[in-house]
């Protein structure tokens, strides 16, 4: 796997000191970071520590957070900054934006981040609107960070990608890591933003590890990496399809074809210059989202390069994504749902062979 | 309130039934064979149990991603239920919906919601349908002491009222909601008490106690019947396992604490009663225990047995007509 | 003007009793025929009829809705049927779900489309999902309808276009009618639908009026149909941009490039057929879509174009849209903000010349 | 409570000018100077003006769409309202907000806002910021009786109680939302009763008579500040026009009950008290009053001689930074 410079802070080969660690593990420390970094940092959110109020009884962070994102937090920063909520979408992440309007970094966890629908009006109406309305006054600096994706039969209301109605959203912004090291990079820069930043965790990738260096450092928002160099086809892939996409090139190896991985890693904004630069040398893409085929983010992409860089197509665009149904239970029909690498190695030799 | 013996044999093996059905369930889940996430509710078997005991198959419940016990006190078949959660074609939803998303449109079942607070909504259109067909039928809305802190709860209480509808409201109030204590979460010590700022009559129930859910269910549910509208009813109560299959609880309550629940255990509760009382006798609770014993053996049988869906249910049912291909672009 | 009869219900020239009536008469008829045909259908929202309670005191129908959509109707069909609702849009929404799953015909004045993000939850976690979740069990035949879009001032937070949010979502439907004609036969269509469907009223098509036929009919949900036969180049609209595509044809025409449009009525479903069918004629598309740029209906239709007839394309797909900015409030910028006949000409122009 | 000449003059001076504004604002959306929809406060001007006389600028305000008395009584310039209602650059907003969106940071004011409901989280997130930063400020979320029908307001109220923020909810009960009565959507004779089922105290007030609002707010404002969490106030009010510019609101109420109200009018109410007991008198009620009239005529002139916004300020303020371009493919 060839990891290019070209977005990334370190130097090739990664030497600097650092280790292999889970993607939970990155996120994690990333949160320590930058409590210890910024005293108006503060999390909020369902069991983000658990048990709350029961100290007395000898109980602390009985939960940690779901997926133990926010685990150990509460002992180093306290119930004030480590701040449990009821369970009220709407009510919370408002209250989020409100502090966030008044001088406060809130982080909020989501849980799911099919749970944004309950919060869906304060994202939008005041999250993504107030600095406009307000012709500049006040800023919202939120990040708000939720699981994504289809796995482990969490079904209909439990597996959403929801990224793509929140790239639409003039006024969010949106991540996407695609691994532990993006994972770190990215959500340190939404904390430090000044803007609300939606980051979506999948939750297949949470427990996969890669290179972290051990000191902090930010991704840029808006850019994209190359995450492998070809010259045949540009695969495009964000969050867990970057992974698709990894395997579907080695599979295209095999059989001749030189595939170039984009990934995306923001959504909004999103780094065009990247996906242009790429089609524009392969001249053939395929877009490979998760997400249901709809105003998707697949078809963002698939308008721009039909915009941008018509002229170097020599074959129409493609894209491999979930179908128009909500995300069933049952395994089989799951892993029907998903775009696997070998729906990604058919669709790309269809492409080759026109 | 008197119950006739049908109807107390009819708690019993309810109760029994869902109890089996969580602990094997759990059993099945450990081992691998529930396919997602399972949220049993052994403890808590009195509500579902007292407020169904008036229920008919046109009367609808809405659920929550807690609803075992309330598909089994509406009638639901306990072998479809758990094929459902096995993933099977012969789920009550075809494989495609799991623990918390099985219905049953036939015994009135609205479907367990995976969404906390969205399901109370549901059961006050139930009961908006009930007023505008004037059928008599009630909507019966359960949701957890956590679901009080949705919006939902508020605005359907507001509309409720304000509506007239014959709805009740079920709070069972199993003072957590994952490992958030309700006394964190919930500003008030009875959340009954929140029933008077929509002018509806709030009650607290012991919810290990059917025969006291029976009777505060009866009166809310004539009331609703007779047009009179809305009852909130906060049954106090406890689920005996962790949120959720993998969660260990004592990670946040105490084990005496779980303890002086479970000597109020709602099956021995009722088993004495109703032996002190001679209205039932050992011989027949073990009767039923090993009727039921054996059904949930066989629905696990079933659902084992069961075939996978085939992949074209991937599909179906997202609409009842759509002229677009619903397939995903590969 | 031609209209194409391809997708409507009458012969040319329209050669049945009828008359030119506004769009917000057309509604309000078609509520009163299906009031009327079916007993199962309802009304309800805030202020549908108004004052409500207050019969005792000789006041009734006050409001008769927003922009008068259901005047009338309560003196008819009595406060059961036409029924006013507190402000609690999730509230609302969900009992119209609970209800319509359990056999009334629900049809829900939502006011304005903007506040459809507070009533999100519902219909995306049980409207869209529960026939799905429950495998085929139930239906939801509800209608919800609401006025979209930019115009006179109504800034961020009442002047927006969801539909590409909606269209985005499996188990939701999604029309957009653009005249008074086609509003009467799509609202008769939505509310005889047994799936939810979302129906848009752009508020400049409100006052508008247009020929309709006397006799109730209805348009086949996931049709368009030809507004203008024209050989050169596509013009997509959707909703107020037909109307905007109407106007630039003209203008066009007298700069000798022959348009033909193509009005989407349906977003989803979509009629793609309709848009290949143009496009593999006339080789050049232009899509105006009055939504912000990303994840829009625009990329939908751009990225099914880019697929299914890249073969047949002469020049790369172009949309009109929106910028990436919530709207604003001062005349001159909302004006900005709108995508113009004068923009669409300017891109079409320039589109032609390559 | 005692109040300060200073103080007196200043709420005079405060009710006056929202009435001023409100009448002058209405007559220039009838000339077709507003460039929106305008929606006006005149009957209510006791309510802010007699919280915020407790309030400074480090102290933030929550609003409604119907925002002008709040904007006013916490010392927004009314020449900068004026301006941003017509549209023009020099508005507080540029222009690019209007009537539903007038928000003064510098002043503690977060914004009206345009979506019933969605404003009262925004108070309590300054609430806990307040708490969190231990700087003595308090937020205040006005809203009015038909917002109570929304989640938001549950939600806040329990969240403010759980974590004792210092907030204060202002509901400002002008007996109609729209053409909709209040008895007929709140399902609570007072909605200052909701609030024991939150264990905050919850106060129903004269909305017409500043000086009893003015007590009841110092009250809770000073609990709030001692870190005793969260009151609710009701302050029972009427305004005097419709809806919004072009509603008539006799097509929903009886022009005897806008007789009872006018009756009872915060200013004459003022100005008769504070004349009989020798706090004002006549001539300076008459200067302010004087005084006024001029400065709204001033807001007026400066509004019409204001440039429009520049056209690039449709893209601006989107974000504090973005990458990618924001205008519209065209
Ligand atoms: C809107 C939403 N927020 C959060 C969750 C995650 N969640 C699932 S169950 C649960 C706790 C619910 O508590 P309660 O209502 O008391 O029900 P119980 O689990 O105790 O039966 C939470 C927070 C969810 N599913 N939906
Ligand atoms: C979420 C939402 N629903 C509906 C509306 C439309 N609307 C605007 S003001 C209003 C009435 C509000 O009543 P109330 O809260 O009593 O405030 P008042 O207008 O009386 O000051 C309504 C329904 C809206 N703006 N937002
Ligand atoms: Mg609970
Ligand atoms: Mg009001």
């Amino acid at each position: 796997m060839a990891t290019d410079t070209k977005s990334s802070p370190l130097g090739p080969g990664f030497d600097v000191p650092g280790s292999e660690i889970r993607y939970r593990e990155a996120f994690n420390k990333t949160l320590f970071d930058e409590l210890r970094r910024d005293p108006d940092v503060f999390i909020m959110g369902e069991d983000v520590a658990g048990g709350a109020g029961r100290e007395h009884l000898g109980i602390i962070d009985s939960w940690g957070g779901a997926f133990a994102a926010t685990k150990g937090l509460i002992q180093e920063f306290g119930a004030e900054r480590i701040r449990d909520t009821p369970i009220s979408e709407a009510g919370f992440v408002g209250a989020a934006i409100g502090a966030a309007l008044t001088g406060s970094r809130p982080v909020v966890d989501l849980m799911y981040f099919d749970f944004i629908t309950v919060a869906w009006d304060q994202l939008l109406s005041n999250a993504a609107k107030n600095r406009y309305m307000f012709g500049g006054q006040g800023k919202v600096p939120l990040t708000l960070f939720a699981r994504s994706g289809v796995a482990a039969g969490y079904s209909a209301q439990h597996s959403q990608n929801f990224y793509s109605i929140v790239a639409h959203i003039p006024g969010l912004k949106c991540v996407v890591p695609s691994d532990a090291y993006t994972c770190r990079g990215l959500l340190a820069a939404a904390i430090r933003d000044d803007d609300p930043v939606i980051v979506c965790n999948h939750k297949k990738l949470i427990n996969m590890s890669s290179f972290v260096p051990d000191e902090s450092y930010t991704i840029e928002l808006g850019k994209g990496r190359y995450v492998r160099r070809g010259s045949d086809v540009t695969l495009v892939g964000m969050s867990y399809t970057t992974e698709v996409c990894r395997v579907a090139a080695e599979l295209l190896a095999e059989q001749g074809i030189d595939a170039e991985i984009v990934d995306m890693l923001s959504l909004s904004p999103i780094d065009e210059d990247i996906v242009l630069e790429s089609v524009t040398k392969t001249n053939r893409i395929v877009i490979v989202d998760e997400d249901t085929p709809r105003c998707n983010m697949a078809t963002d992409i698939a308008a721009l390069v039909a915009d941008k860089a018509f002229d170097s197509l020599d074959a129409p665009i493609k894209r491999v994504t979930g179908p128009h149904t909500p995300v069933p239970y049952s395994k089989p029909l799951e892993d029907a749902f998903v775009p696997s690498p070998e729906d990604v190695v058919a669709t790309t030799v269809a492409l080759m062979g026109r | 309130m008197e119950i006739t013996p049908e109807k107390l044999r009819w708690i019993y093996t309810t109760m029994y039934r869902i109890r089996r059905f969580e602990e094997v369930l759990l059993e099945q889940t450990v081992l691998g064979k529930s396919m997602g996430v399972a949220h049993t509710s052994d403890g808590e078997e009195a509500g579902p149990t007292g407020i169904c005991a008036h229920l008919t198959d046109a009367d609808w419940i809405g659920s929550t991603h807690r609803g075992h016990g309330h598909c089994i006190a509406k009638g639901v078949d306990t072998a479809g239920m758990m094929a459902e959660i096995f993933g099977k074609y012969t789920g009550l939803c075809k494989g495609k919906g799991g623990s918390m998303h099985i219905a049953d449109f036939a015994k009135g079942m609205l479907g367990a919601n995976g969404i906390v607070g969205a399901g109370i909504p549901l059961a006050v259109g139930a009961a908006l349908s009930a007023k505008l067909k004037g059928n008599g039928t009630v909507g019966v809305s359960f949701f957890g002491d956590g679901a009080t802190g949705e919006g939902t709860i508020h605005e359907s209480m507001n509309l409720a009222s304000v509506w007239k509808l014959p709805v009740i409201f079920v709070c069972e109030n199993n003072h957590y909601a994952e490992s958030t204590p309700v006394e964190y979460a919930v500003s008030v010590p009875d959340i009954a008490d929140r029933a008077a700022g929509y002018s509806m009559p709030g009650v607290v129930v012991d919810g290990m106690d059917v025969f006291a859910v029976y009777d505060a269910a009866g009166e809310a549910i004539a009331r609703a019947r007779a047009g009179e509208g809305p009852t909130f009813l906060e049954l106090k109560t406890y689920r005996y396992h962790g949120h959720y299959h993998a969660d260990d609880p004592h990670t946040y309550r105490l084990p005496e604490e779980e303890e002086l629940w479970k000597a109020r255990d709602p099956l021995p509760n009722f088993e004495r009663r109703v032996i002190e009382q001679d209205l039932m006798d050992e011989v027949e609770l073990e009767r039923i225990r090993n009727e039921i014993d054996q059904e949930i053996q066989d629905a696990v049988a079933f659902a084992e047995e069961s075939p996978l869906p085939p992949i074209d249910e991937l599909y179906t049912d997202v609409y009842t007509n759509y002229s677009n291909s619903v397939r995903g672009l590969r």
